[in-house]
């Protein structure tokens, strides 16, 4: 058991922090909101040199071979500033699934264009079904001689608007199990019959109504095999699921700090409102939430990157655990601003209004506390 | 005890929710109902008509002396009223102006404060905001600094006010400054009326989280009000201070609110089919409802006894209820944020999308009402305060400040 | 509307409060816990005198003929000074149902008796099937000419050991609903085939196991009407609902103003523990609960007196509120104290107990809410 | 970062397990496995027998070194034998010989005290008590009044103790007493070991709210104690109370406790059936279930953390990590609490039984532990105390005390 980084990762940690602090400060993502993109190509063309889309792709795709646990400390380092961008969609979902399932040709193709910032890519796979899984996918893609043809629309897809490549879960083959007979796509978002609208969120985080007519993709771009399409999303979604965890869990901690400083420094009744034991107290707890789930998550993305059994549980849990406790210690961190903590222009609103997307992002607490329930037995 | 209503206060409340169910008709889209709507660009012509309406049958501030402007209301006929627009959650003017102002003019104004300020107020002609808050007075709200000094018949006003919800429309404020800069802390404070088109008042908005617009910064610059403005004696503000806070607390709008959200989240959990099955089968979702429910309903008949105390025992009760209004207070405004999120989370994925998604579930109406809960639990006495007062006057505890 | 009691009904209160801190001392409550019978007889003989037995019966069966918000009165100081006994059992189940439901004779029989004092009664309904729903009813009657003959085990069956009068809840007829088919029958307890015996409870509120052998009664006997006994029991609940929820008001006052007193008199670090703002919050949120739950009660039981269609669901709101509510005031409490307020000796542990026995009657909140679901329209 | 143990290891776990799974066949009934359990009349002869076979392979105390009787475990290994241990709620002895009172004496005791007290803490044949709180002086430790007034060779002690659990079977005890009475609070208390044989103690017994017998009270009348029993300096006990306070609080034993529990119910419910339906196919007890397996998970996750930064930075990480283990305490307690009230929740009408029914669910074991619970949320520091210290010293807030 080591449950240190390494050096190498240390350092890692601490050039994202201090990268992250200059090039995405609050002001930008306040820009990023409005935008109509919702990034900006010089941080991301910055961002791709310092290797961080590639972070965890083999040297022959253009990446750095580290580890998927250095992925997660860039993602906690990113939760901390609310960067805004397709990072999560392009490396987090669609670079693990086809560094983990694609073809050596898909990788060479993709891979080697996601590590150079080239393409941006959007997994698209929720529905107007409204569920993370497998029963939610309806979205048809029917054989036609060398091709498949996408009909339907999807809901609630990050950063479809501004994709160059999509990953498009589709059902191909109805059946008894929901899990049968879903197939994964790489589609060219250029491609006639595709049309993304970003829909209002309380995170302006830029989720797409997709709609697809009559869309062809050729079969060679099937990621996995045909009908067998959920493992990989399984696979796929495990590894984000930490990384949303992990996320949260900047942005917990980057709000605990935040309200820690403000009560010390906001004097009412001639003392400091830190003071106050009531106010400590929720301190004290949102530091207990953070910490508890910064540890869990740790080991449930290491079981994750490992590809170990318990992952799959452990994983749920986390993301259940990490459903409560964002929204819980940024409400706190708001309630102890007072009025200010309210306002737009203050950033614990940018953190509040993220716990919400956070929570919609697979799975929400009772969806995964089912899964919970069978794998404990019940 | 007996909680039947008399024939004619069914009547009453039968008139009211006809009058509501009409009147809000028109509402604009994702109108949540509190004062964010109320006085949105959007909003305020809307909530200037019902509230018109509503002053033309003597409805809107029912419960003021007839002599200016009321019909002479009992308690009980205003928490029907209350208890009706809260649950259309229609808008039902200014409460400052009806329930802090006005009531407090009631008590300790001049006759001339009276004569010039009630019956525009009952006709619904002019609205009013409070100017409190400032920067470095919040829930300390004795450390207030702005300055008020006396010259010849008028006061001069200098300084800066925050949190004030609805300063971009409001005809008039009633403020506090400092007249005496020499005491400290409440002493030393005036109560004064001030027209909000006085030169040298600015007005600057302050965007709520989600958008929205209800607080504003006010800034006095030699302000000149007539000292016949000023409420109470000079110096003396503090106790008339202590008094607005403690009007028309009983909050049982805000319960019967819930209790229409419920209403239609039942509705909506009905019509609704996810993965095969309605929501209304789903298990997890009955019990959040019913404990909903529930809360509100314990919380509406705590409004009922402070609205039945208030009744009975007059001003007096004013201030031994006030630890029951705090609670009513602190529990309502929780509660509310729990209804919201509770929505939300039932809403699953819809639950982020806002208002201008066409997919999202009542125009986005219920994560904006999540967000502006938020404000509900710091505007009027955060629910710190508020759980301070309650142990403080409630159960003699203690003052910790 | 008038929410004030009449003085009449506040001088009740005000006699009922003197006399039980009086006659009902905690020595006297900890005696009856390891008491086999589990009241005292002088105490019984008291009420009786008092008037206590027949409050809400008319004056012709030797009642007082006060309105059932007396007997809420009367409930709600018994709950503050934790009563021991089969009050509850005797009068507020088999009298109200008596009083309610019964024939002239029966009422002239019974009635006169729990009145005068001279008979203790039981309330026989739950079974090991373990639910206050009509499904669970599964002791069955079979009738035999003019008689009944009662077979089967009754659990959680307060005060049968010392009844001399039950009332069994019975199944006569199977059928598709289970609330067809219920029959209500007294039971002369020292009938030849009974056997009660108390089993330990955490409130050692003198819970048995009944088991009927053959237990025979004539049809006479019935209350209400053959087979449609589940009327009666619904009625009856509502009211004992109400009365179970004010005494838990009561208990959950004496619990805040003995809090309340503690940590105004108990110094630590040179201060009240009183002046610790987290102490205050805590019993802030102690004061709330109990208030918004005495005033919820007290609706409900007027609505349940006056038979009121819409008691139903606020008698099961209310008593869901109050499982809530009750533990959680307790708790607080205990923990208020400190480690005096966990051993057996103090008064605090004695109500702390009592809140589990409480949750019990007539339906957790589970049950409740599903209830309640159904009533608001899902 | 890797979570994987060595084979060695997991040999080790493996073997823990499988004597622990052997062990706790013999267990008395309604064993629910707190200190309550591990000292009752019944339960004291069941641990005994259990820890001397655990020493006898030298697991009972393998952390200490070898040369006092221990088996020069890491922590780690520790951690191993805890969560075994916790997880078949086994005894393992006395926490405060084991726990508090041995690693002092490793650290600031003399050879002579190591040599005399560690080899049979070692062999499981002595058990200790701690006597600290006193009437007055609960979470305000440093108010202590009971005092020691050296003669000769030895101190002289007089007081009265409170909340010793097992001082009934205690063979020693470590305990506070004021030496210098003139300056205050904190300063002028020592640390003394004494016999709880010595003449002038009485225990007495304070039973607990379900009847256990956890607690005691000690009078100290003329006990008269050997110079060389004291720990550390005179008048510097309180430097060395901290430290006692501070060791093995990774908590991890009780949320393998808490995970068997959510087994074992799982069990139950899968193979209960009432009203038709086998409990685990309600949706409501499903969530419960699955929440409690999530926060136990969580709190195994942060144990895991304090015991590897205690692992990795020694006796200046207890120091460092104090927050966390108050963390984990609180979390924990509370936890364990839930767990037993959703234990009780699911049995419904049974959940009210207690030991000596025979209709009651795992023999009353769920209420009982749901009563003791409360104990462990004011035993060894409050649950308030716990968030004081992670406020003071885990953000740096000021002290409120």
């Amino acid at each position: 058991m080591n449950l240190d980084f390494t050096e190498e990762q240390d350092m890692l940690r601490t050039a994202a922090k201090d990268f992250l602090t200059t090039e995405c400060d609050k002001t930008m993502v306040r820009q990023l909101e409005e935008d109509e993109k919702g990034y900006s190509p010089e941080l991301w063309k910055k961002m791709a040199d310092l290797g961080w889309m590639g972070l965890i792709f083999p040297e022959k795709y253009g990446g750095t071979e580290m580890d998927f646990m250095s992925l997660i400390i860039l993602c906690e380092e990113m939760g901390r500033n609310i960067l805004p961008g397709p990072f999560f969609s392009t490396v987090v979902l669609c670079g693990n699934a086809i560094l983990d399932s694609g073809t050596d040709v898909q990788k060479d193709e993709y891979l080697t264009k996601i590590a150079s910032g080239d393409i941006i890519m959007s997994w698209v796979q929720t529905e107007p079904t409204n569920t993370w899984g497998a029963g939610g996918i309806e979205v048809k893609a029917v054989a036609d001689k060398d091709d498949f043809v996408i009909n339907g629309t999807k809901l609630f897809v990050a950063d479809a608007h501004v994709a160059d490549w999509m990953i498009v879960v589709t059902r191909t083959k109805g059946g008894a199990k929901p899990e049968d007979g879903v197939t994964l796509f790489l589609v060219d978002a250029k491609s006639p019959g595709i049309t993304a609208i970003p829909q209002p969120t309380v995170g302006m985080d830029k989720l797409c109504e997709v709609n697809f007519k009559d869309v062809k993709v050729p079969k060679g771009n099937i990621i996995g095999k045909l009908d067998k399409g959920w493992e990989v999303v399984e696979k796929t979604l495990l590894k984000a699921s930490t990384c949303k965890c992990i996320e949260s869990v900047g942005a917990m901690q980057a709000t605990v700090d935040m309200t820690n400083a403000y009560i010390k420094d906001r004097v009412q009744y001639g003392r400091p409102l830190a003071a106050f034991q009531v106010l400590q107290f929720d301190m004290a707890n949102a530091l207990i939430k953070t910490t508890t789930l910064r540890e869990l998550t740790y080991r449930a993305a290491w079981e994750a990157g490992e590809g170990l059994p318990e992952a799959a549980t452990d994983v749920a849990m986390a993301k259940s655990w990490m459903n409560d406790t964002f929204y819980w210690v940024v409400e706190r961190g708001v309630q102890l601003h007072g009025a200010i903590g309210t306002t737009r222009d203050h950033d614990m609103g940018l953190y509040y209004r993220r716990s919400k997307c956070a929570e919609c992002q697979f799975g929400d607490s009772d969806f995964l506390k089912e899964k919970i329930a069978k794998d404990i037995g019940l | 005890m007996d909680f039947k209503w008399t024939p004619e206060q069914e009547a009453m409340k039968k008139d009211f929710d006809d009058f509501f169910e009409e009147a809000m008709k028109g509402k604009p889209a994702a109108w949540v109902g509190g004062l964010e709507d109320m006085f949105s660009e959007e909003g305020f012509p809307f909530t200037k008509m019902v509230c018109s309406k509503l002053a033309d049958k003597g409805w809107l501030v029912g419960h003021y002396p007839k002599e200016y402007g009321g019909s002479g209301w009992s308690i009980l006929e205003q928490l029907i009223r209350a208890e009706a627009a809260g649950y259309h959650h229609a808008p039902t003017g200014d409460i400052f102006g009806i329930g802090m102002c006005g009531p407090t003019l009631i008590v300790v104004g001049t006759e001339e404060q009276k004569k010039e300020h009630l019956p525009p107020i009952c006709r619904g002609e002019r609205y009013w905001c409070q100017g409190w808050s400032e920067p470095n007075a919040g829930s300390d709200l004795a450390a207030l600094t702005t300055r008020a000094v006396r010259d010849g018949d008028d006061y001069i006003i200098n300084g800066q006010k925050t949190w004030n919800s609805g300063a971009h429309i409001a005809d008039w404020a009633f403020m506090l400054a400092r007249t005496d800069p020499e005491t400290k802390r409440s002493r030393g404070i005036s109560y004064f009326l001030v027209d909000m088109k006085s030169p040298g008042i600015t007005v600057v908005p302050l965007i709520s989280m989600d958008g929205s617009h209800l607080y504003n910064e006010t800034y006095y610059d030699d302000v000149r009000v007539p000292a016949r403005n000023m409420v109470g004696e000079e110096n003396q503000g503090w106790a008339v201070t202590r008094m607005t806070m403690n009007f028309e607390r009983s909050g049982v709008g805000g319960f019967a609110g819930n209790m229409a959200d419920i209403k239609e989240l039942v509705q909506f959990c009905k019509e609704t089919k996810w993965n095969g099955k309605t929501l209304a089968e789903n298990p997890l979702i009955r019990s959040r409802l019913a404990q909903l429910a529930i809360e509100t309903e314990a919380g509406r008949a705590l409004a009922y006894r402070i609205a039945w105390l208030q009744e009975t025992g007059g001003m007096e009760a004013i201030a031994t209820t006030a630890w029951m209004a705090s609670s009513g207070k602190v529990y309502g405004s929780e509660l509310s944020q729990r209804v919201a999120a509770i929505a939300e989370q039932i809403f699953g994925l819809y639950g982020q999308l806002i208002k201008g998604s066409k997919w999202a579930p009542f125009s986005g109406k219920y994560i904006a009402a999540h967000q502006m809960s938020m404000g509900g639990n710091i505007a009027a006495g955060t629910s710190e305060i508020q759980r301070n007062m309650i142990a403080w006057t409630g159960l003699g505890l203690p003052r910790t400040i």
